[in-house]
């Protein structure tokens, strides 16, 4: 079994890279992708916190669902920002202000 | 394999408290196969829905006079409790009325069966988030909720409705993404994902990390009550969408959110250490949302961009509730829920109705009160329980959320509270200015407005019912 | 029906106002009709229930119905009930609202613009005045008090003049800062009650009496007075007084939260400016007779110089101001604050005397405002202009209304003779008495305060030397046609009033009757609750 | 040091470096190979921490689908746009200072916590599969439902927010 | 509370009552007269004071030299103390009901001639009968508070009667300055009274007599009431609204600016003497003498006939507080009694001449200020009556011997000489003074006789004059004749007559000295009189009564309306400022009025950015529409909150 922490590293390394991506990219998919690593980064706590408690597999189920509900977040983004793309012509959300105060 | 066995009949059981819901997932099968089968008929779905919604209104209520003691349900997945039960009692009145605000304009709403897929959707995610027990049902049943609410509010399909769909779609993904690192972080910490009893929680409970994990968990349930500082998509998402929808947002989400973190916050608070208290942290939240709420609506134009100010400043007044961490409290919370959910109801049908007219800014109400007086009475009599006036719930509501925070004032002496209490009440002075704004336009601007409304209108008979409501509670 | 005098005296204009909705918006004349037979029902009433009322000190023709029980489990029951009653000091001022609503009827007569609305809301109105002069109940107090606003806000606000959003927005401001202040002191304090009327049970009740009665406090409440809470420099008692103090004295308006009132009323229709002054800014000092100063008699005695002192400063700014005016209303307006400031006065130095003069002088302003606001009115009907420098020399085309306005002026600076003077001589002698008695007021205050007896009369003799004397030339583009003698209902309405100024100037034991016992029990209560209160902390 | 030990820490540093440059690339395409990069690298971490399942899943779903609809997607819209792949930063020094203090508090604060095990008994690799089996059906089966619904719904959701493109275009 | 029993029989107090009341009923009925039978009023009005003077006759020849009537009713209790009215009529009382009713009389008699051409004459004759009552309310009342009831109305009526002539706009500011001025005075009074309540708790004249000792109270009590004596009689520094009122009908300038309302303060000063502690009377003879010595100066180079009397009036009024403040007001009741009829005769001779001579201007509509004598001269010859009257009246108050002024005048040097002392002190200067005034009033005396009577007939010559009617003649001939010594003494130079005796109480100081210096220095006086009779003074500072009234206005009246434009000012800027500013209200209003102008200026929004201040545009302005910065703000506050949680 390998130290804890330095999967919990990893893991906040990738969270906070995600959190860099989705503030300073000006691309939709790029934030989708900053997106995932962040849920990634979940999923590694997730897995890697199981090992202290192997008994059940809590963790492990935990990070299966995650991986579903992803997968449908990615889907349902996805055809957003393409529908986005066919009516502002733009990937960048910066750019789509018709709604603002 | 004896245990399992066990286990199975467990479940077995369960599904008898499970009606609801199970009726909710099968209704929406149920109405994507009409949605294919009769893609014209848009009177069936409706009725449909509303047959689904009233079902399950109808058991809800059937369970709540058969079975009195709290329930663990699915081995310990979700739990049926008498506070569960009663916000699900509001989410479904709550979507009932949505489903007749609809109905007023199901020829123009395309893809009607899709859309009340996705309405019963959020409602099915509703009702399991209040009963949650689990972080993994908390995770998944949220994320229904998202995901369909995502889909709804690009159901104007108008460049706006896509605009507001992908800003909420980008904000709630990363918001969940933010409460499931903390999630997983309570997870590691605790070796448990019942967070209703985190089982080595007294020995953690104060480390920082506890305290860092707790709070971004708590980061998702504020944004599901668009509540501050995470509020910023609510606006721009209520812009976008069909009203209904709007209506639909600032009360089933809100009510599950509200609902979830109550639940969640109770046990924070009851497991960590004394010298921490998360009260805190509520009436921060509670402060800011509502001087955001407030003091931003003041600017507004549009009404739905009002309303979803208003909203936020609601998330305030409803948290307050929540930050007497008292028993009463979130009894009164719950009594000021259902009169939220009344007289928001109140105002949005009549928003809708106009809103058809074509009237989309606070301005262009000039006038239309004097010509149309009825509507804009009860328009009037909703705002002014938003703003807590007497002799409307409205007021009741606020009174008994500060008395419990007033009582927990006398009990924990912490003075966040005080000050919470005297912002709360001034801030509801600032709230008198925005939302009388369109009552004041409407009766004194004069306008050139030609509208004529009938009296006897659906609208109005609705209406009818909910003032009857709103005032009702005021004179128990 | 002897039981149910004041519930009558409530709900008739209600019920009117509910018929009043059925009524086609063109028939304006039933409306005019429907709101002047509620008004003489409501005399009628009034004159039964001063047939059944012994002075005597207690509270009368008292009724009590339970309103909202709501179980609150641990933190005990919430009470609040339907609570009526009149004593020597709400009795007054009830007649005086029957009589001035009655007249204002009168004098809306020449509205014309959406009468159906102005007549309803003029019901709600009257009303809401009623209930809250007659509510003994703290939340039914609050409602009716905060009903108020709403029917003010729209008489101003849509039959105002030229400035009307702003003065309606300001006036609406201002009051519910007020009622949110006292909003919070009603909450704190209803925390802190307990009935006593069911032993062993924690009952939360909004009952002003249970309130005055320091016994009801539960212990180690917020305003519990054997151990009070201190929130920075004072206990929470004296912050919960001061909550309700300012609360009331926005409504007074006491300077400098005054500006409020000059606006709403150079904009507001001549009958809602006689209401508003007649009646509205009593409730301010009603308010602080009927609930600031008995429950918190401790803090009342701490503030006392306060209040005083805040009394001669509105005595004296009002009366500066009055000076400068070019506006006759304005000029009005900041005499009203003028002579509210003798109320605080009166009030701040809980001498009998004081108190009484009090009471008496909300009467007597309340009549005498009413004909000076009307006065005001009869100008501004005939030539839409109120600027006082635009006339000259009224004297001597409108006689009468001269004969009036000089009646008017005089009664209001004071002369003895009318109502005014007794409340004034009242005020200064207990406010004077004050140190030598309960040592709470310097002498030096009511010695300030004759200053403002000075500057009333400059200011009255100067508006009549340039607006009534002198040769006759008018300016400002106004039709000398234009102006004409009163009419009959104008005499209608001034006559009454001016002679029930001189009535109370000349005969004050009937009104004093009825206020003496009232003043003398209040004054006895405050000091010694107040004085045994401070003794053991 | 062992060779577990070396592959442990060479794919951490493939994924902690692939995230990294993630953040200077600027074109859209090589970030989702970075990410596909990345995720497997992490798949072979969860081999190693015992989750062997987790570990074929993640390839499976998220190398294998995701990552392919988003490149797909990336496509699609370069397409429809013209635009080049280029993207653009904005708020760089606010998105870093966020980033790194969150960064600092989360290790500063992991580092000093101290983990400690909750049970004592072994992992049982061999088992793992048919647990996860028994598992999804018996105490999971509610998320395990729910979890088709949420695909059901956004499958739905997706078809009509993709088919209200071809009914405006049409 | 002592109940205080009546010593005289019902008659007297219905007669006293009538005497009392006739006067209101007179107000009355003149007002409901209509304007067509306004002719009547007069006659009415006349008819009841002449009953209201039989009627107080009678109580006085009831009262003079008895016991005291006292009635007293119940008016109203506060707590435990009862407010009462009552009359207490005494010896002191009863002169001043014949004074006042019997000069009512002759004014309402005279001013049926002088004031029939008038228009309004039923409000003159009904604020006169209002005056009167008035005026016999201050006599008769039996407390403090009553006193100053009637003070304050006599103050109203006179406002009333000043500024009857409405369309003159100095009479207007006449009486509004006459009001206002004794309004300050009053204030004292009131303080006073306060002083008096909050020590005895009563106001009861009786009950207050009956505390002998001297109590420090007293003296600040007694100098605040002083302050109402000081507006109401013109006593220095509040005298310069005196000749102003003259701008009342003349009639009117008899009876209440010379006979009774001015004189009532000095009615006060005796009534309530026993209040006075002994530095409280030095105050009140300093100002006395100040007051006596500035009116004599200023009559002495008025022109206006009008202000020479009443500057005139303000000394002798001087003279009489000066008497009060030696100990001795049954000198300055003599002198009031005294002074009231020859002064009254003075006005109403001046004023018959003034009408004889509108009268002749108006057949010839020749225009000059009649009041002026510098524009008259000669008279003697066309209006032989007025001057016998004027020489008649002019003596006494010039103090020749044989006239009543000489006795009064008399008294009051007596009183002084007496209260001096031996040893020399300031006290001296007060003698000097008195006699000093006494010197001048002759100097003045001779100089408006000579010039209005004597001499050459300047701008007259052309008019033709005549004399007035017999109702004006009548009250002429009466109080010339009452100006004769025999009215108040039998002995021409002994002032201790019926009148002197039935008021004095104390000792009784006679000198046959004081006539002799008194009667050489009056006939000293007349030599320097005739010596200088054509010689007139020029001095500015004396002509506008030492430049008062513009220190007022520098110090008093400028200050104040600064004052009120800078409250003014504080409230719109300041107040309003504050309380706008204060946590939102500032934002709010500014939005609203913001909001309300773009509604009016049919919107534009360019104004918004500008008024985007504030808490709403700050919480508003993470609101742009980006979601990358909101998603930024989230996480930035998200930190903010997890660094706050932690430490």
């Amino acid at each position: 079994m390998f130290p804890l922490q330095h999967f919990l590293y990893l893991s906040a390394l990738l969270f906070s890279i995600g959190l860099i991506i989705i503030i300073t990219k000006r691309n939709a998919i790029m934030i989708l992708l900053g997106i995932e690593l962040m849920l990634n980064a979940s999923n590694l706590n997730l897995v890697a916190f199981n090992q202290l408690n192997p008994s059940t597999l809590d963790g492990q189920f935990f990070s299966l669902f995650v991986i579903i509900v992803a997968v449908c977040e990615a889907a349902v983004g996805l055809s957003l920002v393409l529908r986005v793309y066919h009516e502002h012509k733009t990937s960048i959300p910066d750019e789509l202000n018709n709604l603002k105060d | 394999m004896e245990v399992l066995s066990d286990k199975l009949e467990l479940i077995r059981m369960s599904v008898s408290f499970f009606i609801p819901e199970l009726i909710l997932s099968i209704g929406i099968i149920l109405i994507i196969l009409i949605g294919l089968l009769k893609k014209e008929s848009s009177t069936l779905i409706s009725l449909c829905s509303l047959i689904i919604v009233s079902l399950s209104f109808w058991f809800g209520i059937i369970q709540t006079s058969l079975h009195g003691a709290p329930v663990n349900l699915f081995l310990g997945m979700i739990r049926v409790d008498g506070f569960s039960t009663y916000l699900k009692f509001l989410m479904d009145a709550g979507t009932l009325l949505t489903v007749l605000m609809t109905w007023r304009r199901q020829n123009e709403q395309q893809h009607l069966s899709e859309y009340y897929v996705m309405i019963l959707a959020v409602l099915l995610g509703s009702h399991l988030l209040v009963m949650s027990k689990n972080l993994i049902m908390v995770f998944l049943s949220l994320e229904l909720i998202s995901i369909s609410s995502y889909i709804l509010t690009g159901f104007s399909f108008s460049r706006k409705g896509s605009e507001g769909g992908l800003k909420y779609f980008l904000f709630g993904s990363i918001a969940s993404a933010i409460m499931l690192y903390g999630f997983s972080l309570l997870y590691g910490l605790t070796g448990s994902l019942d967070f209703s009893s985190f089982i080595h929680i007294t020995t953690i409970g104060n480390s920082p990390l506890f305290l860092i994990g707790g709070f971004m968990a708590l980061v998702g349930f504020f944004y599901k009550i668009a509540a501050a500082p995470l509020h910023p998509w609510s606006p721009d998402v209520y812009e976008a969408a069909p009203m209904p929808v709007v209506a639909f947002f600032s009360v089933i989400p809100k009510l599950a959110g509200i609902g979830i973190l109550t639940k969640f916050i109770l046990t924070l608070s009851v497991m960590s250490q004394p010298d921490f208290s998360w009260q805190i942290i509520l009436c921060a939240v509670a402060m800011l949302s509502l001087t955001v709420g407030n003091f931003s609506a003041l600017w507004q134009k549009n009404v739905k961009r009002l309303m979803a100010y208003s909203s936020i400043a609601q998330s305030g007044f409803l948290l307050v509730g929540v930050a007497a961490l008292l028993p009463q409290g979130i009894h009164y919370m719950l009594f000021y829920a259902t009169v939220y959910m009344l007289m928001n109801f109140l105002v949005f049908i009549y928003l809708q109705q106009f809103e058809s007219r074509g009237m989309h800014e606070i301005s262009s109400f000039s006038g239309v009160g004097r010509t149309n007086p009825l509507p804009f009475i009860f328009m009037l009599i909703g705002f002014l329980s938003l703003i807590g006036l007497p002799p409307t719930a409205g007021f009741t509501g606020k009174l008994l959320i500060f008395s419990s925070l007033w009582e927990s004032l006398q009990q924990s002496g912490h003075a966040i509270l005080l000050y919470l209490f005297i912002f709360g009440l001034l801030n509801a002075v600032v709230s008198l200015f925005y939302y009388l704004r369109i009552p004041y336009y409407a009766f004194i601007k004069s306008g050139e407005s030609n509208l004529k409304t009938n009296i006897i209108t659906f609208e109005n008979f609705l209406g009818l019912s909910l003032v009857v409501g709103v005032l009702y509670l005021f004179f128990n | 029906m002897q039981q149910y005098l004041i519930s009558l005296l409530i709900f008739t204009p209600l019920v009117a106002a509910l018929i009043g909705i059925f009524i086609p918006a063109k028939s304006i004349p039933y409306f005019k009709a429907l709101t002047l037979l509620v008004n003489i029902l409501q005399l009628l009433f009034l004159i039964l229930i001063f047939s059944h009322y012994e002075s005597n000190g207690t509270i009368q023709l008292v009724e009590k119905q339970s309103w909202i029980t709501i179980n609150m489990g641990e933190l005990g029951t919430l009470k609040a009930e339907y609570f009526v009653g009149l004593d020597g000091l709400n009795l007054p001022l009830v007649a005086l609202s029957v009589v001035v609503l009655l007249i204002t009827t009168l004098s809306s007569w020449t509205i014309n613009k959406n009468v159906k609305g102005y007549f309803l809301l003029l019901l709600l109105l009257n009303a809401s005045i009623i209930g809250s002069f007659t509510a003994l109940d703290f939340l039914l107090f609050y409602l009716f008090f905060e009903f108020m606003l709403l029917p003010m806000f729209f008489l101003i606000a849509i039959w105002g003049g030229a400035r009307k959003e702003y003065a309606s927005i300001k006036f609406f401001l201002y009051t519910l800062v007020g009622s949110i202040f006292i909003l919070i002191a009603m909450i704190g304090l209803y925390l802190s009650v307990n009935d006593p009327s069911t032993p062993g049970q924690l009952v939360h009740s909004f009952n002003m009496l249970n309130m005055a009665e320091s016994s009801n406090f539960i212990s180690n409440t917020i305003l519990d007075p054997q151990h009070s809470w201190k929130i920075g420099p004072f206990p929470a008692r004296y912050w919960a007084f001061l909550l309700l103090f300012f609360g009331f004295a926005i409504k007074l308006p006491m300077v400098p939260l005054h500006t409020w009132l000059p606006d709403a009323h150079v904009e507001a229709p001549t009958p809602i400016s006689v209401i508003l002054a007649a009646l509205l800014l009593k409730i301010g000092g009603y308010g602080l007779l009927r609930i600031a100063y008995p429950i918190f008699p401790d803090a009342a005695m701490h503030f006392s110089w306060f209040v005083g002192l805040m009394g001669v400063i509105s005595i004296i700014y009002g009366g500066l101001n009055a000076l400068a005016c070019k506006d006759l209303k304005r000029l009005i307006a900041y005499s009203s604050i003028s002579h509210m400031g003798f109320v605080l006065l009166g009030i701040a130095s809980l001498t009998t005397e004081g108190i009484a003069g009090s009471v008496y002088q909300m009467v007597s302003h309340g009549i005498i405002s009413a004909m000076l606001f009307l006065i005001a009115g009869v100008l501004y009907d005939r030539t839409h202009d109120r600027t006082i420098g635009n006339y000259s020399g009224l004297s001597t085309k409108m006689q009468s209304y001269t004969a009036v306005v000089v009646v008017a002026f005089f009664a209001s600076m004071g002369l003895p003779g009318f109502s005014g003077f007794i409340a004034e001589i009242l005020i200064f002698l207990g406010a004077f008495k004050s140190n030598s008695v309960n040592g709470l007021l310097h002498e030096s205050l009511a010695i300030f305060a004759t200053v403002g007896l000075v500057l009333s009369a400059a200011y009255y003799l100067w508006t009549l030397q340039r607006m009534f004397f002198g040769p006759f030339h008018l300016k400002g583009g106004i039709i000398e046609s234009s102006i004409v003698d009163l009419n009959k209902r104008e005499y209608l309405m001034l006559v009454p009033l001016a002679i029930a100024a001189l009535f109370f100037g000349i005969f004050p034991q009937p009104l004093m009757d009825i206020i003496d016992p009232f003043a003398k029990q209040f004054s006895e209560f405050v000091l010694n609750s107040g004085k045994s209160l401070t003794l053991n902390p | 040091m062992t060779l577990l030990n070396f592959i442990f820490y060479f794919l951490e540093a493939v994924a902690a470096v692939s995230a990294i440059s993630m953040i200077f690339i600027r074109n859209v395409f090589y970030g989702a190979l970075l990410v596909v990069t990345c995720l497997l690298a992490l798949a072979g971490i969860y081999v190693l921490a015992f989750a062997e399942f987790i570990a074929v899943t993640q390839i499976l779903i998220y190398a294998g689908g995701i990552l392919v609809v988003i490149i797909f997607g990336i496509m699609l819209t370069s397409k429809i746009s013209g635009k080049p792949l280029v993207v653009q930063h904005s708020n760089v020094i606010a998105g870093v200072l966020a980033g790194v203090t969150f960064l600092g508090l989360l290790i500063y604060f992991i580092a000093a916590q101290k983990f400690n095990p909750f049970s004592t008994t072994k992992f049982a690799p061999e088992k793992s599969i048919q647990n996860f089996g028994t598992g999804l059906m018996s105490d999971f089966i509610l998320p395990f439902e729910i979890a088709g619904i949420v695909l059901l719904v956004a499958l739905i959701g997706a078809a009509v927010m993709a088919s209200s493109i071809k009914s405006k275009n049409n | 509370m002592v109940e205080v029993q009546s010593h005289q029989s019902t008659t007297v107090e219905l007669f006293l009552l009538v005497a009392l009341l006739l006067p209101l009923l007179s107000f009355f009925i003149s007002f409901s007269i209509s304007e067509k039978y306004s002719w009547v009023v007069p006659f009415i009005t006349t008819l009841l004071l002449l009953t209201s003077v039989v009627s107080s006759v009678y109580v006085f020849f009831s009262v003079w030299k008895h016991e005291p009537v006292v009635v007293q009713l119940h008016w109203f209790t506060i707590g435990n103390f009862k407010f009462n009215v009552g009359i207490l009529v005494n010896n002191l009382s009863a002169i001043m009901l014949i004074v006042v009713t019997g000069i009512s009389f002759l004014v309402h008699l005279y001013s049926s001639g002088y004031m029939a051409a008038d228009t309004s004459i039923r409000r003159y004759f009904a604020m006169l009968g209002f005056f009167t009552f008035s005026m016999l309310g201050i006599v008769v009342a039996d407390n403090l508070l009553l006193i100053f009831i009637f003070w304050e109305l006599v103050g109203f009526s006179s406002y009333m009667l000043i500024g009857h002539w409405k369309e003159k706009i100095e009479a207007s500011a006449a009486a509004s300055k006459a009001f206002l001025i004794n309004r300050i005075g009053d204030a004292g009074f009131l303080i006073g009274l306060m002083i008096v309540w909050a020590n005895q708790s009563s106001f009861n004249l009786i009950e207050l007599t009956n505390t002998t000792e001297i109590l420090s109270w007293q003296t600040s009590a007694s100098l605040c009431i002083f302050c109402g004596v000081i507006g109401k009689s013109a006593q220095f520094p509040l005298l310069n609204w005196l000749p102003d009122a003259m701008e009342g009908p003349t009639p009117v300038s008899a009876l209440i600016h010379a006979a009774t309302m001015v004189a009532a303060g000095v009615f006060l000063l005796a009534r309530i003497h026993f209040m006075f502690t002994p530095p409280a009377l030095d105050v009140v003879i300093i100002v006395g003498g100040i007051t006596a010595f500035m009116g004599a100066l200023g009559a002495l180079v008025q022109h206006d006939i009008k202000k020479i009397l009443a500057y005139s009036t303000t000394s002798q009024l001087g003279l009489m507080v000066m008497a009060v403040g030696v100990g001795a007001p049954e000198a300055a009741i003599l002198h009031l009694f005294t002074h009231a009829f020859f002064k009254a005769g003075l006005f109403l001779a001046a004023g018959s001449i003034i009408h004889s001579l509108h009268q002749a201007q108006h057949k010839t509509h020749d225009h000059f200020d009649v009041q002026d004598v510098r524009n008259l001269g000669g008279l003697r010859k066309k209006l032989p009556f007025t001057f016998i009257i004027f020489i008649l009246c002019g003596s006494a108050l010039a103090g020749l011997p044989f006239f009543t002024g000489f006795l009064s005048k008399d008294a009051i040097l007596t009183a002084i000489q007496q209260w001096i002392g031996s040893e020399f002190s300031w006290k001296w200067f007060m003698l000097a003074i008195a006699f000093i005034v006494s010197f001048i009033t002759v100097l003045y005396t001779l100089r408006m006789i000579w010039s209005v009577f004597m001499g050459e007939e300047k701008r007259t010559s052309t008019l033709p004059i005549a004399e007035p009617p017999l109702v004006m003649r009548i009250p002429l001939a009466i109080l010339g004749f009452a100006s004769l010594w025999f009215v108040v003494c039998s002995n021409p130079f002994d002032y201790s007559g019926w009148l002197y005796s039935g008021l004095h109480a104390g000792k009784y100081f006679h000198s046959s000295f004081m006539p002799i210096v008194s009667a050489v220095w009056v006939v000293l006086a007349l030599v320097v009189g005739y010596i200088l009779r054509k010689k007139s003074i020029q001095s500015s500072l004396l002509l506008h009564n030492f430049y008062l009234d513009r220190i007022y206005n520098a110090l008093m009246v400028k200050p104040t309306l600064h004052l009120t434009s800078f409250t003014n000012y504080l409230d719109k800027k300041w107040i309003d400022g504050f309380i706008h500013s204060t946590v939102y209200t500032q934002v709010i209003l500014a939005h609203f009025t913001n909001w309300f102008d773009r509604v009016i200026i049919d919107g534009s929004v360019d104004g918004v950015a500008g008024l985007a201040k504030g808490v709403g545009s700050v919480t508003r302005s993470f609101q742009n529409g980006k979601i990358q910065l909101y998603l930024f703000w989230a996480i930035f506050s998200i930190i903010i909150f997890l660094i706050w949680l932690i430490i």
